[in-house]
């Protein structure tokens, strides 16, 4: 435990202290409520990034900065432990950036009760934080419920069209995943006999003592329900969608770009290493109804005329890519779902943000009510179309994310040759719709119901205040991009720690049973240069 | 001569119990409330327990029936007033105490659970007033206390509830 | 009486249970000879006194003056840890609810001095009901606070709602009064009839029984008592299925009452419960586990999908509390298998107390003296924009009762679960899961009537301007005691190190 | 000096502008089109550095490594394969690029957004090149969709003009439909080779060729059909000449569209006989159809578009026909295969006198005023000789007149085709392109009369005058290249790889092949006076079977056929899904479920009928249940 | 003399099922009341015989407390009562309903 372990914590105390003061005091002047905003966002970003600079895991655990506080539950094995790995890093920081971007978004966007609207962002900044950087799964549970509760809130109070069912929808459905996720966790610490549970010792008591297969397969089913709801996976989905809709932009951005990765990152930090042999056992069915997310909700997403909708949905579709990659149970599908989950995570905030700039000047996201808006807002329309691009996976503005499905892409081909040609297909269909959307918006003549609303008041371009957000975001998705080595390589090194443990219970799995579950058969595979 | 004599008393008892539930009359009813308490006292002084009997005929038949009785007179509730007997209910009710009835004889069927002993084999162990008093005010020295508790929440209760007006209050005493 | 008896009864032990029955008596005097002013300082007396009892509870009455683990009064009451803990959390309901009918009568016009006497008579009555180890003890304590109940329910006579609700809960009370002595009476038939193993002299004392149920646990009459009692019982904590009277009763009550009823009277309820199981009804265990589940599940089902809706906030909370009512049912059962599950029930309970208090606290100061005091859900539209203070409390409370992290409600529904798991009841826990997302459904929708009003854009559907209704005014004693809730329920949500001790830390 | 360095500055330069421009001289056009030309020399004088100056090397740096113990690595690198074959590409991209960029400075002057023009240039330069210089598989399709990114924004110059957003749509997303095959392709080699290096690959194949497959080659040249505009994804480059003439001449004529065949060059030693033969069909038959529908368009861009996409069908053809080649010795070992060496000569030339024609398009567009009809036009030889001259350049060496640069490289691809019955092919192919290579003149022909002679048919043509400098000194460049184009000696030996695989006719067949040659150019050109007579004001084939015309001027409803698809079938399917998504999962799984537990809801609440008696029949069934659970009735 | 505990246990039995019944049926809260008293009494016999022929006292004494508390409950309702009947002139319960959903 060093000065960086306590950097790690205070990047959660800040914004939740901040948020607390918000809470308590009554009605702050606006240039305090300002500052203090701004601190509550800048700090996590930065201390993220110089977490992120200096992660030097040493011990074999793979993780950095480890620290450990007391709580009133040692009793139960629940200690607040914080640290980060290889996988958990990158996130971290994703949390950090998206949450700034939101942050200084939310602050300029003149909502009612501003003070009020950033204590709310800020508990949800603090529970990001704490979601990647806590070791204790359930800390890391509880972190997600911190982050989540406020996000109905902001929903139901600042939201938009019909905000109130949809922010009841998206509670109830996601008490619902959370509800199931959490047992399967507890599920995991019981059968797992560990002492505590923070990851390490888990893992540790696994690898000693496997959790024997039929419960495995149980908690994994727990999980793959309850983290899927919490991702909205493909049948479970409905929620996003409109939610998303109905959601202020801020709080899409967060609840899209980060909030909703907790359930990947549970698959991949959690899941996978602790119950493997129910992973194997559920990974055709998470498989498919990957797929099904690519595929049906990627062609539903075509048929989208409202942009923010448009936008939940492409979100849902490209989760499909992280559950594809996850069912690969390999070390590539893994690192291509981080990969994909930071590009996303920024691409979908980027698109959210840009998103409402565009309401902003048109005053509705009905695209059929658009068009030929770049030659009032050429700057906008570069910026848009940029992250529409990147969020289709087109090399370049998007590299990162083309890493990312790619990187999916060719774990997918060891798994299973027909659903990787299927899935390949999402490459054309987002395409499609982003392309549409971008010459719908921009390009074109525009609709009478927008030639009226030209005629009425004039539209400026992109301001500097809102170009601050995009930007950053842009900057960072650039960067990463272009040097992704700087992400992969501790990621790649954590996985494969991951991975090690795993494919030594899968291959006992193998030479113990017959193969009974369609994964045996891929894995058996090799591939044939070997 | 006992038999009859615990015959006679629980015929009195169960007679006037039934009849108290299909009369029509609160009137009738508390009249005959009386005689099934009095049956029961009966079967108490058989049993030995004559201070409760006692205390049974005068706490029940006395105040208690006397209060039900001053109670009917004060609201004056019309006896004419027929209330058709719900069918459905009283069916379902008839099926209810049946099924309870065997369930009651099969629980008190002879068995290896009781004594095979009859009534005038077992010693009456001091149910005499003074054994039971020194009970009273030994072992169960705080339920008694209690009960006075108990009786002074009642009597609180009852002054404040029955008081007319809420104006005009005085000390609950 | 003669000394020599006195020494068996060792005053000394249930010294807060006297003093409280003094200082209600004291109450009396001061209403008698006081005069007007006297009236006005019954309430302070009351609370103070209390708070001052509270004080020394905690203080010296830790170990209750040596008398710990120790049986008094010829073994009517049996002095556990777990009697102690009960009577500081009847001492802090009872204070509460002084402290709602503080402000509810004023706003009613009632009389207090009646209210403060029976209900301090009532939390000592509780507190001894908590110890008890007699089954004579029991009854009659039971049956003190019953009617204490049955008076306070009725209290507001000025409402015919008030007195039928009394109505009500009186027969009903009766009824289940009956249903438990006849229980109390076979299980002491049989416990002293000769010729069975383990009968012994004193067949109504939980430590003697304990014995003898051991011995003949499927024993027909046995097995049919100790059901009884349970049913009597299930009626307190209003478990499925004699649950039916709550809405009604509750509904009719004077808020500080129903607050009284939801927590005190429920926690009686729980207390003779534990105490049954965890003596004489333990080894009964594979009767009652299985009962117990099914009553559990009902339950639970039952009191969310009731209360989904439910749109008057006392029946709402009524209903709740049955689901409730399930969770620590679930905990309960846990405590056949797992001995350490009490502590998560009694955990669940202090949350419970705290976020009840606190939703009611709010209800108090809500309720009108207009329009027969009924309270919609429609009454709390515009809460926040009028009273961010109280609409702050409300959501606090309701969240934690909704089991929300980071709220006290959550870590003790996860105490609850955690037993569970442990005592590996996966059954009851997917019952509990669905109860769980229900009650959202309903909590929610009241901090949305509460809170989400506060931002009126114009698209939002029917919004049309009804009367301005006058808004009470917040004392400075309500604001620091509310609060004080609200700021436990916080706390002990994401700090739980005071009770660590007790949950078993 | 350095490679590596000259590497890096050579991806940087055009980078670096593009972003300059766009962030700085976004107002400042003609300072940002100086620039894009400067710093456009600049770059074509490192290339010219590294084709002629350096040696042939090769560099790279690791860009993502992911895997090692637990599963097979995958590394990513960026890197430079920089052989003859790419110094070839690169000299036809330097080369075109920089004529064209300053072609652009004319022929853009007035245009209210030429910095967003250039800056796309310079994009397209840099995507451009490295798809040239790229080692591996992966890196090449990064470029490759970068290329198809330019390619869209320069395409939606004229964005307020719906046809010209329309055709950028469908570029790109018909690209991705190619690049669909192409991603699965890659991925296919990575499993089977367990890299993307060129290299490595060539060696692995060489080594085991039982790992080459079919299908892969088939995957890997679907991202040729759709970078080449190849049937049946042909379709977009005819839209897409709504861009900027200049654009058309660099992206859609010369080098991006021949990126496909300089790909499939480039991983020749990917593809079996299979492959190869499929490939030789699509070749053959594309040519053949470019060159017919080619009579119906009046559009002077469009005629030249399909004449485009004949000649590519012809490399690819060539490509294809390699396989008869690879037995006569000249294979592998001598350097690049017979036919990709002879498909790449073909593109070299084509790159020239294309690049030349289109350019010659633009500025005959641009001085009748954006007009393009060509029977608008006429009369023009009068009014600009140059143009003329250059024009006739043109028109002859795509005729392959003999000795002109076309001449060389049809020859050559004929030759191959005339030689593939004796190693068992068919000689069907031959005689296909043969009378494509008539047609070709033939339709040059009429583009050539009804353009230049005459009389003017519009008032726009009848005012045209002789373009400035910046436009027609490019212009006479091309015209030399395209004449001299063809003898691969005048490149010095810096391609000797590619030029020596090329084994030119010899002997009879040169001689038919030089009447033939004369015959089709200089024989078309009459034809064409002869049918369509420029005094004519409409088109001969029109007036006279008009149905026929309608169906090529509708390029044989092809584009028809796609919109319907994308109309009927596309849009209405995603409609019927998400009303489907609408009805089941949230109407029916979400809201039916909370409906459920409602009407539960309702129930139980009517349990509360405020009836004492009601109630306590409750407890009465309580009791009794509880009761016969006692006596043992009930079990759990 | 044949009298032996199981007939004192299934009269007191009866009287319990009567008063039981009577509840179900009845809808005169007097009547009610009467009934439940009588649950008590059956109750009451049934203590009274246990401890006779078991030999132990409590039982006895559990009966005492139970007419107590019966006295106090009866007094309580029947206050209840009276102050209902002023307010809606009624004693039969089907009619009071007010409160319900």
């Amino acid at each position: 435990m060093n000065n960086y372990s306590i950097l790690l914590l205070s990047t959660i105390l800040v914004p939740l202290v901040i948020a607390i003061i918000f809470l308590g005091f009554g009605r702050l002047p606006k240039g305090v409520t300002q500052f203090l905003a701004t601190v509550g966002f800048c700090f996590p970003a930065l201390g993220a990034l110089i977490l992120w600079v200096n992660f030097r895991p040493l011990d074999a655990t793979g993780y950095d900065y480890l620290m450990t506080l007391p709580t009133g539950l040692e009793g139960l094995g629940i200690t607040l432990k914080l640290g980060l790995n290889g996988i958990s890093v990158p996130l971290f920081f994703l949390a950090g950036i998206v949450g700034l971007a939101s942050g200084i978004y939310a602050m300029q966007s003149g909502a009612e009760r501003i003070q009020q609207y950033l204590m709310l962002i800020l508990f949800m900044q603090a529970g990001l934080m704490g979601v990647f950087a806590s070791v204790d799964i359930f800390f890391f549970y509880f972190f997600h419920e911190l982050a989540l509760i406020p996000t109905f809130i902001c929903i139901g109070v600042w939201g938009g069209r019909d905000r109130h069912s949809a922010a009841m929808e998206m509670t109830i459905y996601l008490t619902l995943g959370a509800m199931l996720s959490l047992f399967g966790l507890l599920a995991i610490y019981f059968q797992s006999g560990a002492e505590s549970f923070d990851i390490i010792s888990l893992k540790s008591a696994v690898l000693n003592s496997p959790i024997d297969g039929g419960a495995q397969t149980i908690i994994f089913g727990l999980l793959l329900f309850g983290f899927g709801i919490l991702v909205s996976l493909f049948p479970f989905h409905s929620w996003a969608p409109r939610g998303y809709a109905a959601a202020p932009t801020s709080v899409a951005m967060l609840h899209a770009g980060v909030l909703k990765k907790f359930g990947l990152y549970g698959f991949i930090q959690v899941a996978l290493p602790l119950v493997p042999l129910g992973a194997n056992h559920w990974s055709m069915v998470l498989a498919w109804l990957g797929l099904g997310s690519v595929l049906i909700i990627g062609l539903i997403t075509i048929a989208q005329r409202d942009l923010k909708e448009m936008v939940g949905f492409s979100s849902v579709m490209h989760m499909g890519y992280c559950f594809l990659g996850i069912a690969c149970m390999s070390v590539l599908g893994s690192a291509g779902v981080i990969i994909t989950m930071v590009a996303h995570g920024l691409t979908v905030a980027l698109l959210f943000l840009l998103g409402h700039v565009v309401y902003k000047r048109t005053e509705t996201y009905d695209m059929d009510n658009m068009g030929g808006l770049v030659k009032h807002t050429p700057a906008l329309a570069a910026l848009f179309s940029a992250a529409v691009f990147a969020s289709i996976g087109l090399p370049g503005p998007g590299l990162l994310n083309f890493f990312g499905e790619f990187t999916v892409f060719i774990a997918l081909w060891e798994f299973s040759r027909p659903i990787t040609a299927i899935a390949v297909l999402g490459v054309i269909i987002s395409a499609i719709y982003g392309l549409r959307a971008i010459g719908h918006i921009f390009f074109g003549s525009p609709s009478e119901v927008f030639q009226k609303h030209l005629k009425e008041n004039s539209i400026k371009d992109i301001s500097t205040a809102e170009k601050i957000p995009v930007l950053l975001l842009i900057i960072t998705l650039f960067v990463i991009g272009f040097f992704p080595r700087m992400m992969t390589d501790d990621m790649n090194n954590s996985l494969e720690d991951n991975f090690s443990s795993i494919n030594s219970e899968l291959k006992q799995l193998a030479v113990e049973e017959a193969p009974k579950s369609p994964l045996e058969v891929t894995l058996s595979i090799e591939p044939s240069a070997k | 001569m006992v038999d009859f004599l615990f015959y006679l008393f629980a015929l009195i008892t169960l007679l006037g119990a039934g009849s108290v539930i299909f009369s029509n009359n609160p009137v009738n009813a508390a009249m005959l409330l009386i005689v099934s308490f009095v049956g029961t006292a009966s079967l108490f002084i058989m049993l030995g327990a004559y201070f409760l009997a006692a205390v049974q005929l005068a706490v029940y038949a006395g105040a208690v029936i006397v209060i039900f009785l001053f109670i009917i007179m004060l609201l004056n509730v019309d006896a004419a007033k027929k209330v058709r007997p719900n069918y459905i209910t009283v069916i379902a009710g008839a099926i209810a105490g049946l099924l309870m009835l065997l369930g009651v004889l099969k629980l008190f069927k002879r068995g290896e659970n009781f004594t095979m002993a009859t009534l005038s084999e077992v010693e009456p162990v001091g149910a005499t007033t003074r054994l039971f008093g020194e009970e009273l005010f030994t072992t169960y020295m705080l339920p008694f206390q209690l009960a006075g508790i108990l009786l002074l929440i009642a009597m609180l209760g009852v002054i404040f509830i029955s008081k007319r007006t809420a104006t005009a209050r005085k000390g609950a005493a | 009486m003669n000394g020599d008896y006195i020494d068996t009864n060792t005053w000394s032990a249930i010294l807060p249970e006297i003093s409280l029955v003094v200082l209600a008596l004291s109450l009396l005097l001061i209403d008698m000879f006081g005069g007007k002013t006297g009236k006005d300082v019954v309430v302070k007396v009351a609370v103070v006194g209390q708070l001052v009892l509270l004080g020394l509870g905690l203080t010296l009455l830790s170990d209750n003056l040596g008398f710990l683990n120790q049986e008094t009064f010829s073994g009517m009451l049996y002095h556990s840890d777990f009697g102690q803990v009960m009577r500081l959390f009847f001492l802090t309901s009872s204070i509460l609810t002084a402290f709602l009918g503080s402000i509810f009568l004023r706003k009613h016009g009632l009389p207090r001095t009646e209210f403060y006497a029976i209900l301090l008579l009532v939390t000592a009555a509780i507190m001894l009901l908590a110890q008890s180890n007699h089954f004579v003890m029991l009854f009659v304590a039971l049956e003190t606070v019953t009617i204490g109940f049955y008076v306070l329910v009725s209290y507001n006579r000025h409402r015919s709602n008030g007195l039928e609700a009394g109505l009500k809960y009186l027969i009903m009370g009766g009824f289940s009064t009956a249903i438990l002595l006849m229980g109390i009476v076979l299980i002491y038939g049989i416990a002293s009839a000769p010729g069975l193993a383990g009968v012994s002299g004193e067949a109504m004392k939980f430590s003697d029984l304990q014995l003898f149920l051991g011995l003949n646990s499927d024993n027909l009459i046995v097995r049919t008592g100790v059901l009884m009692v349970i049913a009597g019982v299930a009626f307190k904590i209003g478990s499925v299925p004699f649950q039916i009277w709550i809405p009604d009763v509750y509904q009719g009550a004077p808020t500080p009452v129903t607050a009284a009823l939801a927590v005190t009277s429920k926690t009686g309820g729980f207390a003779i419960l534990i105490v049954l199981v965890t003596g004489p009804f333990k080894p009964m265990a594979e009767l009652l586990v299985p009962v117990l589940s099914v009553m559990a599940m009902a339950t639970i089902l039952f009191g969310n999908i009731a209360a989904l809706t439910q749109r008057n906030v006392k029946r709402l909370m009524g209903l709740s509390g049955v689901s409730h009512t399930g969770y620590l049912l679930m905990g309960v059962v846990a405590m056949f298998t797992i001995p350490a599950a009490q502590n998560a029930v009694v955990f669940y309970l202090i949350t419970y107390l705290l976020a009840s208090y606190a939703v009611f606290g709010v209800m108090a100061h809500l309720s009108n003296a207009g329009k027969d005091d009924i309270q919609e859900l429609s009454d709390y539209q515009d809460l926040l924009n009028e009273k961010p203070f109280l609409s702050g409390v409300l959501v606090l409370g309701l969240g934690s009762l909704a089991g929300i992290p980071p709220l006290a409600g959550f870590i003790g529904k996860l105490l609850l679960f955690y037993a569970a798991f442990q005592a590996g009841l996966y059954s009851l826990l997917g019952v509990a899961i669905v109860g769980v997302v229900i009650s959202i459904y309903y909590y929610f929708g009241w901090i949305k009537e509460a809170t989400f009003r506060f931002w009126k854009i114009p698209l939002l559907e029917g919004d049309e301007t009804e009367a301005p209704k006058e808004w009470p005014e917040v004392s400075k004693l309500s604001k620091w005691t509310l609060g004080g809730l609200a700021l436990l329920t916080l706390l002990l949500g994401l700090y739980q190190g005071p009770l660590s001790s007790l949950i078993g830390g | 000096m350095d490679v590596a360095l000259i590497y890096k500055l050579f991806f940087l330069l055009p980078l670096v502008t593009a972003g300059i421009i766009a962030c700085f001289l976004r107002k400042k056009h003609t300072l940002a089109a100086v620039f894009s030309v400067v710093s456009a020399t600049v770059f074509s004088g490192l290339g010219l550095y590294l084709i002629f100056a350096s040696e042939r090397t090769a560099w790279s740096v690791s860009w993502l490594s992911l895997g090692g113990s637990e599963c097979r690595s995958f590394d990513l690198h960026f890197g430079v394969l920089f052989n003859d074959l790419s110094a070839l590409m690169l000299l036809v991209l330097i080369i075109v690029g920089l004529l064209v960029q300053v072609f652009s400075l004319g022929y853009m002057k007035d245009d209210p957004s030429k910095a967003r023009f250039f800056a796309g240039l310079s994009i397209f330069m840099f995507s451009m090149l490295g798809i040239v210089l790229a080692d591996n598989l992966v890196m090449i399709f990064i470029f490759w969709e970068l290329v198809g990114f330019s390619s869209y924004v320069l395409i939606n110059h004229y964005f307020d003009k719906p046809k010209a957003v329309a055709a950028s749509k469908k570029a790109f997303i018909v690209n991705r439909v190619g690049d669909f095959g192409f991603l699965l392709g890659i991925v296919f080699v990575y499993w089977q080779f367990g890299t993307f290096n060129l290299v490595e690959l060539e060696a692995k194949a060489a080594l085991s060729p039982g790992l080459l497959s079919t299908g892969m080659g088939l995957l890997l040249f679907c991202g040729v059909l759709g970078k080449s505009a190849q049937m049946p994804l042909h379709v977009w480059l005819p839209d897409a000449m709504e861009g900027p003439t200049p654009i058309s001449a660099l992206i859609h004529a010369a080098t991006m569209v021949a990126a496909g065949i300089y790909f499939t060059a480039r991983v020749y030693f990917l593809m079996t006989d299979e492959v190869l033969n499929v490939v030789m069909w699509i070749g053959t038959i594309t040519a053949l159809y470019a060159a017919i529908v080619a009579f119906g368009q009046n559009d002077i861009k469009k005629v030249l578009a399909f004449s485009t996409l004949s000649q590519l069908g012809y490399m690819v053809a060539a490509l294809g026909l390699g396989q008869y080649a690879r037995s006569t010795g000249h294979g592998v070992e001598a350097g690049l295969a017979t036919g990709a060496a002879v498909a790449m000569f073909h593109l070299t030339t084509h790159a020239f006198f294309k690049a030349l024609l289109f350019l010659n398009s633009g500025s005959i567009i641009h001085a009748c005023h954006h007009e393009q009809d060509i029977y608008k036009m006429g009369g023009l030889s009068g009014k600009m000789k140059l143009t003329f001259v250059t024009f006739t350049v043109g028109v002859l060496a795509i005729g392959g007149f003999p000795f002109l640069s076309g001449f060389f490289s049809k020859d050559s691809i004929l030759h191959l085709a005339h030689m593939a019955p004796q190693h068992g092919g068919s000689s069907v192919p031959y005689y296909i392109l043969l009378g494509t290579a008539g047609l070709t003149g033939l339709y040059m022909g009429r583009l050539y009369v009804v353009t230049f002679f005459g009389k003017a048919r519009s008032d726009n043509a009848d005012h045209a005058k002789e373009s400035g400098p910046a436009m027609v000194i490019p212009l006479l460049i091309l015209a030399v290249l395209s004449v001299i184009g063809g003898y691969t000696s005048i490149f010095g030996h810096g391609f000797d790889a590619v030029f020596h695989s090329i084994h030119v006719a010899e002997g009879s067949f040169k001689t038919l092949m030089i009447i033939t040659g004369s015959l089709f150019s200089v024989g078309g050109i009459l034809l064409a006076w002869i049918i369509w007579n420029p005094k004519k004001d409409t088109d001969a084939l029109e007036s006279s079977v008009p149905v026929l015309f309608k169906a090529l001027s509708k390029q044989l409803y092809f584009d028809a056929v796609y919109d319907w698809y994308v109309i009927k079938i596309q849009d209405r399917v995603s409609l019927i899904l998400s009303f489907l998504d609408q009805l089941f999962i949230s109407g029916l799984m979400v809201r039916g479920t909370a409906g459920l537990v409602g009407v539960f809801g309702i129930i139980s609440r009517s349990m509360h009928t405020g009836n004492l008696g009601g109630y306590a029949y409750w407890f009465a069934i309580g009791v009794l249940v509880l009761g016969a659970i006692a006596f043992g009735t009930f079990k759990f | 003399m044949t009298i032996g505990l199981n007939e004192f246990l299934v009269v007191s039995g009866i009287l319990f099922t009567i008063g039981f019944v009577g509840i179900l049926v009845r809808r005169n809260t007097l009547i009610i009341f009467m009934c439940l008293e009588m649950m008590l009494n059956g109750v009451n016999l049934a203590l009274i015989s246990f401890s006779r022929y078991n030999g132990s006292m409590d039982g006895n004494l559990l009966v005492f407390f139970i007419i107590t508390v019966a006295a106090a409950e009866v007094a309580v309702g029947l206050a209840i009562i009276v102050a209902l009947f002023r307010k809606r002139q009624t004693v039969y319960v089907q009619e009071l309903n007010a409160l319900k959903n």
